[in-house]
């Protein structure tokens, strides 16, 4: 926080106090106004949308969704690698800049890693949602049964119920264990009788004694350090869905890179588009400065970068390959019949982003909410042009065939936004969305004789 | 030692090297005591708990065991009905490091989680004598279980330190 | 403040590791208690889950000892664990309350037909063999019902009934064959819709009636007693070296 | 769409087989499977689905064991070619419908409006009892009930006040039907009218005038080493296309195969089979005729010709040059020069013509041409045996007279049954009109009587007064004579399902009522007719014990003796063919017009096969388009008119007009709008009044090809309007290319030397050179990481032979009717979710010629589950709902599946099919249902088995032996009905097995095999083509 630090000062500012953190976060809790009602309705009422979707789906066949033959795939599982691309910045910004020390990660990472925890809620329905009989996806866990049968390990679906699961848990368990000391800073605050008991039960009686942050530093670094490769594990294994196959388009080695750059990029511009009008409504503009946005720009602009290079190399890979599926599939994106979703992608995630070498463009916060809401649509596109175009144009040209988009997937993939935006708004309300400890972490502590430790870490 | 007449000297510090001095002071006279803090600061490690969390081990040993039993889960799953899908072998080690490498870090992870449980002794359902919310705040506190007979020992020690005031909590 | 320190607990007595749940407010306890309760209710009802409800083969061998040999004293197919059973967790007590699926699909389904056929007279007392009247069962995949023909050899002339409520039931088997209606039994042995059960295979591979069955000898209403889900039937295909490819039983009818 | 077979919510009835074995009630089942998705607590434990019954017999049937299928034979009578057919009942209801190996007609095999005759039996708008008509409402007549007993009064009653003419129209008759129409007509005073469009009349006049006799002979396709056709579609629907088919194939298929040219405006599933198609102008078929025989007469291969003859023939083709000719024909003359020498060169040819191509307004000189070309080539005897002539009885001319009389009230009593001129004449003369003058007025001002015997309510049936429903061809006796000696015996294969009567019946009552004996008094019904006269025919044979010999025979399918007629070479020409006038007859166009060209297609025929879903699902081999009609338009006649693919077309001409998709094609006459016929049913049911609108019978002008009495089919003149917005075209191949993918390969053989020269990897000669590339899969080395999976007794396998395989979709219904495979409706199958699990895929490619031209290959493949030992599909399914079996098959287990189509996805072939609803069969169609196959729910993947039901039938067999399964013995659906025995099946790991010699084919490959290693066990041997 020091370069916060060194901008109040120049603008003749009072350093940032344990106090003000606390009453600043604190305050976003406060009793909702009319402003959080009408967003946390909305959202309510797009999730009913997308559940009566989903049960007329179910109810009347899963030929409601536009999937047809040969696009066995389509809308749903672009959202599920959606959100799970979207889930993973919240663990990167949480673990990975945890334990590289970066610093400008303390007031989004809370955020973030919310962000995450219902980005992967969100995520995890749609294997389920896409299922032609979900009523039964139970039989992809391995549980025992009467039927004396095991799912099979082999197949990439399989491991994405082991990788999502994890990585709901692991996210989760962070998620929560970072907020202990935040809800018993909130308990000790809180006023009415339904927050008291909501605090205290939630915050299971943390003290902050020295025994317990010895304990909670050590297993916070842990969970860091298990989160991390999470990160790349998650995206890695979703990206095997398409990279085992043999689809032409899907098979190809980078994916798993590709995908995890493509999931960090997508969630950073997701946690910008969140925090800047949270930024905005709570008045956080000394927590969350123009420093931090720089920093998620940069990151935006070496993640597009990441990105981008993923695209040429796969149409490079292609063409080198001379196979010739390949090389017509990779001819098909860019010139085909489905060329608008392509050149869409291209824009938002190759060339939009670019604007941010300019320095002053960094720091510009409208600039920035457009473009991030231009990412995340860019990465929706991305994701959705390896799922459709890829199986519109496989082996056997007979076999050809186009999408059909229907009024129900389109109302399933709404509902999830409703959904997200509900859990987040309750979220907003009811705990700190700033890590109030994390954030006094980096304040120097109140010292009554000069300090030979410095400050900070 | 437990007995009815044991106190609770509670200081409250706004400086944390105050409380640090005060901790200093009580642990010479090997009192035992709890010093509280809004965040967790390297320095008062150094202070009061200078050894290793036993928190790693017990999250290597759970994620160990994950390994072992992610692999033994698809390994053991598999053989129990080989089913052949496309020539491949029934159980296909390449494949199975997936399941195995998520429950390393699903039982790594939730046995720390248990780990934190077991050694910050949380979920706590008990008032916590001596604990002023003031901690979660922007106040340290150092409280110190004595019997009564000590009380006025702490607390000048404390009042030494720089208190901003000490508290005798009597019913402990 | 104050009031919050006349009433603290202790957190730390010296020397002494506190245990968790040491001074425990009566709340905790009776979550306790309540916890404890509900493990040996659940232990109580699977027990009955295990024992309950069926006819079980035991009970049957011991009872039919005395009375017939004429059909072999073949207990249901032990499962896995006990009478009937596909898994260790496949209980009974499912089945009573009909949690996965319907009670056709249930051991003890026991529904009424339209005529009160006791194969207690026509097996036990009377001694007719099984395939006198499902004669398919060793020809085809299905096991006959008998044809209203078929009683009616008996029932047309020479065999009126005792009881009265045989008497009825004969008029009754007379209408219908007089109608020329067949007789509407209900099914006790409901089979999904994806499945082949070749009865000839089982017959000839030596696979008694009663392993599946049970004794319906001593049925006065036919019951189902085994539950007849695939890891039951896994359990006897493994045990005796048949084939369990998927393909034996699914993928056609 | 009205029609559609699809019922999401609606009308899910309770099926019940005769045996009990209930079906599930689908609705309350997925209700609960639903809540259970939704709320894991069991909300279903308050939900108890009804309980099922288990029906017994009442009197056993010694015939059936429940669930053990009976077998009866019969002869279909769907078309008049007579195919033997053999029924599969299960608990007294037919389920299945195959060829019987025992007809000479069609050995075994059955095209697909054969298999699909259970849906004449099942068609759920049969009419169940006898109807009387109530009154005319907008929306078409209104009938009601009535009795037999009333009807036959009032036929009684017409026929005793009939002072005029008493009419009876039928389709082309059976044997049976004709040999008790013979006494019944004149007895009771009726005029008969024969009328069934798809007769190729103009051949048996011709015949007359050539040969001598009147009557269509028979072709020995498999003889000739040259044939050469002049649109005879002999692989679809001419006269014979099952026997033809196989005769074809089988010389395809030998050491020297036959080269075939194809003439015709339009690319017919015929054309595309052969090495040359020539697009012709229309109508102008005759002047290439022409031309030949003055080549051949030039090139002195007149052996066969009388002097007197070759003289009057010099004259006739005096004067016809090459280029003349191409500038008539639109045909190069290089190419026209080529086929005069293949034909002057073959020891034994063949030369045909018929289908659309040949019925013109004069269609006489074509034939006769073509029949002076077979005597000169000395075909007759050889390839063409007219001593087995079949005599067709249809007349346009006749039918067009008697609705000229109706018009005129001089018919009292109509009758009509077997054919349909209400629809497949030309709406322009009025038969409807002339059908109402009879029913309102009669001659003599009293009402006169028009009666429908039939169990449809077509077109004419609805405008009848009463309608007597009388059986199907698989609930009716009867016989017909496929050749001279030969008795193919109709016998019911399962009691009626409504109030019908046999038609025979019908006849013999009506006869009765009126007192007239027109059969001995001992045969009181008609089944014992048809055994007496089968009997009469056949005594020779019969011996003594004549009932033994009438089951044996009714087991065998009938009579069928080994015919060794090959009749003499004698013909006898008449003079009068040189009267004839030679020259080209067609219409003059307007701008906005175009040559109407429509065909009958493997779909629909006449239209006789319009409300058979499987039918109207089935896609168009060639076009690839389902339900409806479509116009098929050459691209410059499309961008003159403005018009592209799917774009609503109006077809218009003054006698009506038909609204259909254009659907653009190279591969047709510019000058022409090709259109199938027997679409756009005003009548007939709820598929073939769903499918189309405007019948192509509407548009045919008020003329009758009046020296052949036939049909003029081509030449009238249409107005082409571009409709308002989508047309509705649905097709389910949308890409027609292989872009070099090698999916279909071809064997190119050149010059007269037939013979394997080389392979190419496809169509496109270049880049893959000659030799034996790397395309041969046949051969290929299983390259494997993994250790080969063991197959201990069985590893099943398919091998197609691509030369053999015309594309006539057989293999397709059959697959549909044996797996119960639903009908989705165009919408669903617009969607891309048709279900049919072989799709025969078509392709144009070209070859390169000698000359450095290129010449259009069309392949067709047939692709179904590949059975790969490398499955893409297998390691994805994250439940085991699809693996690999110990006996070499990709399993498919539907009850595990829980639909994340992942399989779907990563098939190379996409061969895997998804329920995307709950496909439910419609009242009736439902009896058909196979019980051995389940069906499947919604939510769960599907795909070709290998007919695994089959298989397990095949083993429980066998082991019952104590033995193996032999070679032969299991037949999947496909593989039995393939007219022309393309497919094979059984066990790879005997290599003895016929499978395994043909897998081990010198033409064999496998599909994308050497790309993805995906090892199928379905073997494709390659296409052959001669170099042109």
């Amino acid at each position: 926080m020091e370069h916060t630090h060194s901008e109040h000062d120049s603008k003749h500012e009072p350093p940032v106090t344990y106090a003000e953190v606390n009453d600043t976060v604190l305050k976003m809790m406060e009793p909702p106004g009319t402003g959080w009602y009408l967003l946390f309705f909305s959202c309510i009422f797009l999730l009913s949308i997308g559940a009566a979707c989903w049960f007329y789906q179910m109810w009347s066949g899963f030929g409601e969704s536009g999937k047809s033959h040969p696009i066995g795939w389509g809308t749903y599982i672009t959202n599920f690698v959606f959100w799970v691309g979207i889930a993973h910045s919240g663990t990167l910004i949480s673990a990975v800049l945890y334990l590289f020390r970066a610093h400008f990660r303390q007031p989004i990472y809370r955020l973030a890693e919310a962000m995450t925890v219902f980005a992967v809620m969100t995520a995890g329905l749609f294997p389920i949602i896409h299922l032609g009989r979900p009523w039964y996806a139970l039989w992809l866990m391995p549980y025992p049964n009467e039927r004396a049968l095991w799912p099979n390990f082999r197949s990439p679906l399989l491991w994405d119920v082991f990788a999502v699961s994890t990585y709901f848990t692991i996210s989760a368990t962070f998620f929560f264990v970072g907020l202990i000391p935040d809800i018993a800073a909130a308990r000790d605050r809180a006023t009415t009788k339904f927050r008291k008991v909501l605090y205290g039960v939630t915050s299971l009686g943390w003290r902050g004694n020295h025994i317990q942050w010895k304990h909670y530093t050590a297993a916070y670094l842990i969970f860091a350090a298990f989160a991390t490769p999470l990160v790349v594990s998650v995206h890695s294994v979703v990206s095997w869905d398409f990279a085992m196959s043999i689809v032409p388009g899907w098979h190809a080695t980078i994916f798993p890179p590709y995908f995890v750059a493509g999931a960090i990029f997508s969630g950073v511009a997701m946690v910008v588009t969140l925090i800047i009008p949270l930024r905005k409504a709570f008045n956080l503009h000394r927590l969350v400065t123009p420093f931090h946005f720089d920093a998620m720009s940069k990151l935006i602009l070496v993640t597009s970068g990441v990105v981008t290079y993923s695209y040429v190399t796969e149409f490079y890979t292609a063409w080198f390959s001379n196979n010739p599926f390949e090389r017509f599939q990779f001819w098909f994106r860019p010139f085909g019949e489905f060329w608008l979703p392509f050149w869409g992608m291209t824009f938002c995630n190759c060339i939009f982003p670019q604007l941010l070498w300019i320095k002053s463009l960094r720091t510009n916060i409208a600039f920035l909410f457009i473009l991030s809401i231009f990412i995340n649509i860019g990465m929706w596109l991305e994701r959705f042009n390896i799922i459709f175009q890829s199986l519109s144009r496989e082996y056997i040209p007979a076999a050809w065939g186009g999408y059909n988009f229907s009024p129900v997937e389109i109302g399933i993939t709404v509902g999830a936004f409703g959904w997200f935006g509900m859990w987040m708004t309750l979220f907003i309300k009811f705990f700190p969305s700033v890590a109030i400890t994390e954030i006094k972490e980096v304040i120097p502590p109140p010292m009554r004789r000069a300090s030979s430790h410095g400050s900070g870490h | 030692m437990v007995d009815s007449s044991t106190r609770a000297v509670v200081g409250i510090f706004t400086y944390m090297d105050d409380a640090l001095e005060a901790v200093k002071k009580v642990k010479a006279a090997n009192h035992e005591y709890r010093m509280y803090s809004p965040v967790p600061r390297h320095e008062i490690e150094e202070v009061t708990y200078p050894e290793k969390s036993p928190v790693r081990i017990v999250a290597l040993a759970c994620a160990i065991t994950g390994c072992i039993a992610g692999f033994a889960l698809a390994i053991l799953c598999s053989l129990d009905w080989p089913m052949r899908t496309s020539a491949k072998n029934v159980a296909s080690i390449p494949a199975f490091f997936v399941p195995g490498y998520e429950w390393t870090i699903l039982f790594g992870g939730l046995g720390t989680l248990g780990a934190i449980f077991v050694f910050c002794k949380i979920p706590n359902v008990l008032r916590t004598a001596g604990y002023d919310p003031r901690f979660s705040h922007d106040k340290f506190g150092v409280v110190v279980a004595c019997a009564g007979n000590q009380v006025d020992d702490v607390k000048k020690r404390m009042m030494d330190s720089g208190a901003d005031e000490v508290d005798v909590r009597e019913s402990l | 403040m104050t009031g919050e320190r006349q009433t603290a607990v202790r957190e730390f007595p010296t020397g002494v590791k506190r245990s968790f749940l040491v001074s425990a407010s009566s709340m905790i306890n009776k979550i306790r208690f309540a916890f404890a309760g509900a493990c040996v209710l659940t232990a109580a009802a699977l027990f009955v889950g295990f024992k309950g409800g069926s006819v079980t083969s035991a009970a049957i061998a011991q009872d039919s000892a005395t009375q017939s040999s004429d059909y072999p004293q073949v207990g249901v197919r032990t499962g896995v664990f006990n009478d009937g059973q596909a898994a260790l967790w496949d209980l009974n007590i499912w089945d009573h309350f009909h949690y996965f699926g319907p009670p056709q699909r249930a051991r003890g389904y026991k529904p009424d037909q339209p005529i009160n056929f006791s194969h207690v007279i026509h097996v036990q007392q009377n001694k007719m063999e099984c395939q006198y009247c499902h004669w398919s069962v060793a020809k085809a995949s299905y096991a006959a019902i008998p044809e209203v023909e078929t009683c009616m050899g008996c029932h047309g002339a020479l065999v009126a009934g005792k009881s009265e409520q045989g008497k009825k039931d004969i008029e009754k088997l007379k209408e219908y064959y007089k109608n020329g209606q067949p007789i509407p039994w209900v099914k006790v042995h409901v089979m999904p819709d994806y499945l082949k059960f070749n009865h000839k295979r089982h017959v000839k591979a030596g696979v008694s009636c009663q392993e599946c069955h049970g004794q319906i000898p001593e049925m006065e209403k036919v019951e189902r007693v085994s539950s007849m889900k695939m890891g039951w039937c896994i359990d006897c295909h493994r045990q005796r070296g048949a084939s369990i490819d998927c393909l034996v039983c699914h993928g056609h009818k | 769409m009205k029609g559609e077979l699809v019922q999401l919510n609606g009308n899910r009835k309770q099926a019940e087989t005769q045996s009990g074995e209930g079906l599930v009630n689908i609705t309350r089942r997925r209700f609960l499977q639903v809540l259970g998705a939704t709320s894991a607590v069991g909300a279903a434990a308050c939900a108890h689905p009804a309980q099922q019954e288990i029906l017994p017999y009442v009197k056993a049937d010694p015939e059936q064991i429940p669930g053990v299928a009976a077998w009866y034979s019969s002869t279909c009578t769907e078309c008049s070619a007579g195919c033997g057919l053999r029924v599969r009942t299960r608990e007294g209801r037919a389920v299945k419908v195959e060829g019987n190996p025992n007809s000479p007609v069609n050995r075994g095999s059955l095209c697909a409006l054969g298999q699909s005759t259970l849906q004449s039996l099942y068609d759920s708008d049969r009419i169940r009892h006898p109807l009387k008509k109530k009154g005319m409402t907008p929306q078409g007549p209104v009938f009601e009930q009535t009795t037999w007993d009333e009807v036959y009064g009032k036929i009684n009653e017409a026929l005793t006040n009939a002072t005029n003419k008493k009419v009876l129209i039928t389709g082309e008759p059976q044997a049976a039907h004709a040999d008790l129409l013979t006494p019944w007509l004149s007895q009771l005073g009726f005029g008969q009218v024969v009328w069934d469009p798809m007769q190729p009349v103009a051949v048996a006049k011709a015949s007359e005038l050539v040969y001598g006799t009147f009557g269509v002979p028979t072709f020995s396709i498999d003889k000739a080493d040259v044939v050469v056709n002049f649109g005879a579609d002999f692989l679809e629907t001419f006269v014979n296309p099952v026997g033809y088919a196989r005769q074809w194939a089988d010389s395809r298929r030998s050491e020297h195969p036959l080269r075939f040219v194809h003439i015709e405006p339009r690319l017919s599933l015929t054309g595309a089979n052969a090495d040359l198609w020539l697009k012709s102008n229309p109508a102008s078929e005759v002047r290439v005729a022409l031309f030949i025989i003055g080549q051949l007469i030039q090139r002195g291969r007149t052996q066969g010709l009388p002097g007197d003859t070759l003289a009057s023939l010099k004259e006739l083709t005096k004067g016809i040059t090459p280029e003349a000719v191409e500038e008539e024909t639109g045909i190069a003359k290089e190419k026209l020069l080529l086929v005069a020498q293949y034909l002057s060169d073959a020891d034994s040819s063949l030369v045909l013509a018929g289908g659309t191509a040949a019925s013109t307004s004069n269609p006489l000189p074509l034939q006769v041409a073509v029949n002076i070309l077979n005597v000169m080539l000395g075909n007759i005897g050889k390839t063409v045996n007219i001593a087995e002539m079949a005599a067709p009885k249809s007349s346009a001319s006749d039918l067009a007279t008697a609705i000229a009389d109706m018009q005129a009230g001089k018919v009292d009593v109509l009758f009509t049954y077997g054919t349909n001129p209400g629809f497949t004449f030309p709406a322009a003369y009025g038969y409807d009109y002339a059908v109402n003058q009879v029913s309102i007025k009669g001659g003599n001002k009293k009402a006169g009587l028009v009666v429908a015997f039939s169990s449809f309510l077509d077109e004419t049936a609805q405008l009848a007064d009463y309608i007597l429903p009388v059986h199907t061809g698989l609930e009716d006796w009867g016989y017909t004579r496929p050749t001279q000696d030969a008795i193919s015996i109709i016998q019911p294969s399962m009691r009626p399902i409504f109030d019908t009567q046999s038609v025979g019946d019908v006849l013999l009552t009506i006869a009765s009522n009126a007192n007239k004996s027109i059969v001995p008094a001992d045969i009181t019904s008609f089944d014992k007719f048809v055994k007496a006269n089968f009997l009469n025919a056949t005594s020779a044979q019969a011996g003594g014990d004549t009932e033994k010999f009438w089951m044996a025979s009714l087991e065998k399918g009938g009579y069928f003796p080994a015919s060794n007629n090959n009749g003499s070479s004698k013909v006898a020409i008449n003079p009068s063919i040189f009267q004839l006038s030679y020259g080209i007859s067609r219409p003059h166009l307007h701008d906005d017009e175009l040559i109407i060209y429509p065909y009958p297609s493997v779909k629909t025929f006449d239209g006789r096969a319009a409300n058979k879903p499987w039918m109207q699902e089935l896609a168009d081999p060639i076009t690839q388009a389902v339900w409806g009609a479509w116009a098929e338009i050459h691209p410059d006649t499309a961008k003159r008119f403005g018009l592209k693919q799917g774009d609503a077309v109006i077809l218009r001409t003054d006698d009506g007009e038909a609204h259909v998709p254009a659907y653009v094609t190279e591969h047709v006459h510019p000058g022409i709008v090709a259109i199938p016929l027997g679409q756009g049913h005003s009548a007939y049911g709820r598929y073939a009044k769903s499918a189309g609108q405007g019948s192509v019978y509407g548009l045919l002008p008020k003329s009758i090809a009046t020296d052949a009495d036939s049909l003029q089919l081509i030449g009238g003149a249409v107005k082409v309007v571009r409709g308002l917005g989508n047309g509705d075209l649905v097709t389910v191949q949308d890409f027609s290319s292989q872009l070099d993918r090698e999916l279909s390969r071809t064997t190119i053989i050149g010059g007269a030397a037939a013979g394997v020269a080389h392979a190419v990897g496809d169509a496109h000669a270049s880049g893959h050179g000659d030799g034996h590339g790397e395309g041969h899969g046949g051969h290929h080395e299983p390259k494997q990481m993994y250790e080969q999976r063991e197959h201990p007794l069985y590893q099943w396998g398919l091998a197609i032979d691509l030369a053999a395989c015309t594309g006539c979709s057989a293999c397709v219904v059959a697959c549909q009717a044996e797996n119960n495979i639903p009908v989705v409706g165009k919408k669903i199958v617009n969607q891309g979710r048709e279900m049919s699990w072989i799709r025969i895929e078509r392709y144009y490619d070209s070859i390169k010629t000698e000359d450095g031209g290129e010449e259009l290959k069309v392949s067709f493949l047939p692709m179904m589950c590949q059975h790969c030992q490398n499955a893409p599909c297998e390691p994805v399914c994250p439940v085991y709902a699809t693996y690999h079996n110990e006996e070499g098959m990709n399993a498919m287990v539907y009850n595990r599946c829980v639909g994340t189509r992942y399989c779907s996805n990563n098939c190379s072939y996409k061969v895997r099919r998804f329920n995307w609803f709950q496909y439910e069969w419609p009242e009736l169609l439902d009896w058909q249902v196979n019980p051995d196959v389940t069906k499947r729910t919604v939510g769960v993947m599907e795909k070709c088995t290998f007919c695994v039901q089959r298989i397990a039938e095949a083993k429980d067999i066998a082991k019952d032996l104590g033995r193996l399964v032999e070679d032969g013995e299991i037949t999947p659906a496909c593989v039995q009905t393939c007219p022309t025995q393309a497919l094979t099946f059984g066990n790879l790991k005997d290599s003895n097995s016929k499978v395994s010699k043909v897998a081990r084919h010198e033409r064999a490959y496998k599909v994308l095999d050497h790309h993805l290693n995906t090892q199928p066990s379905v073997s494709y041997l390659n296409d052959i083509r001669y170099k042109a």
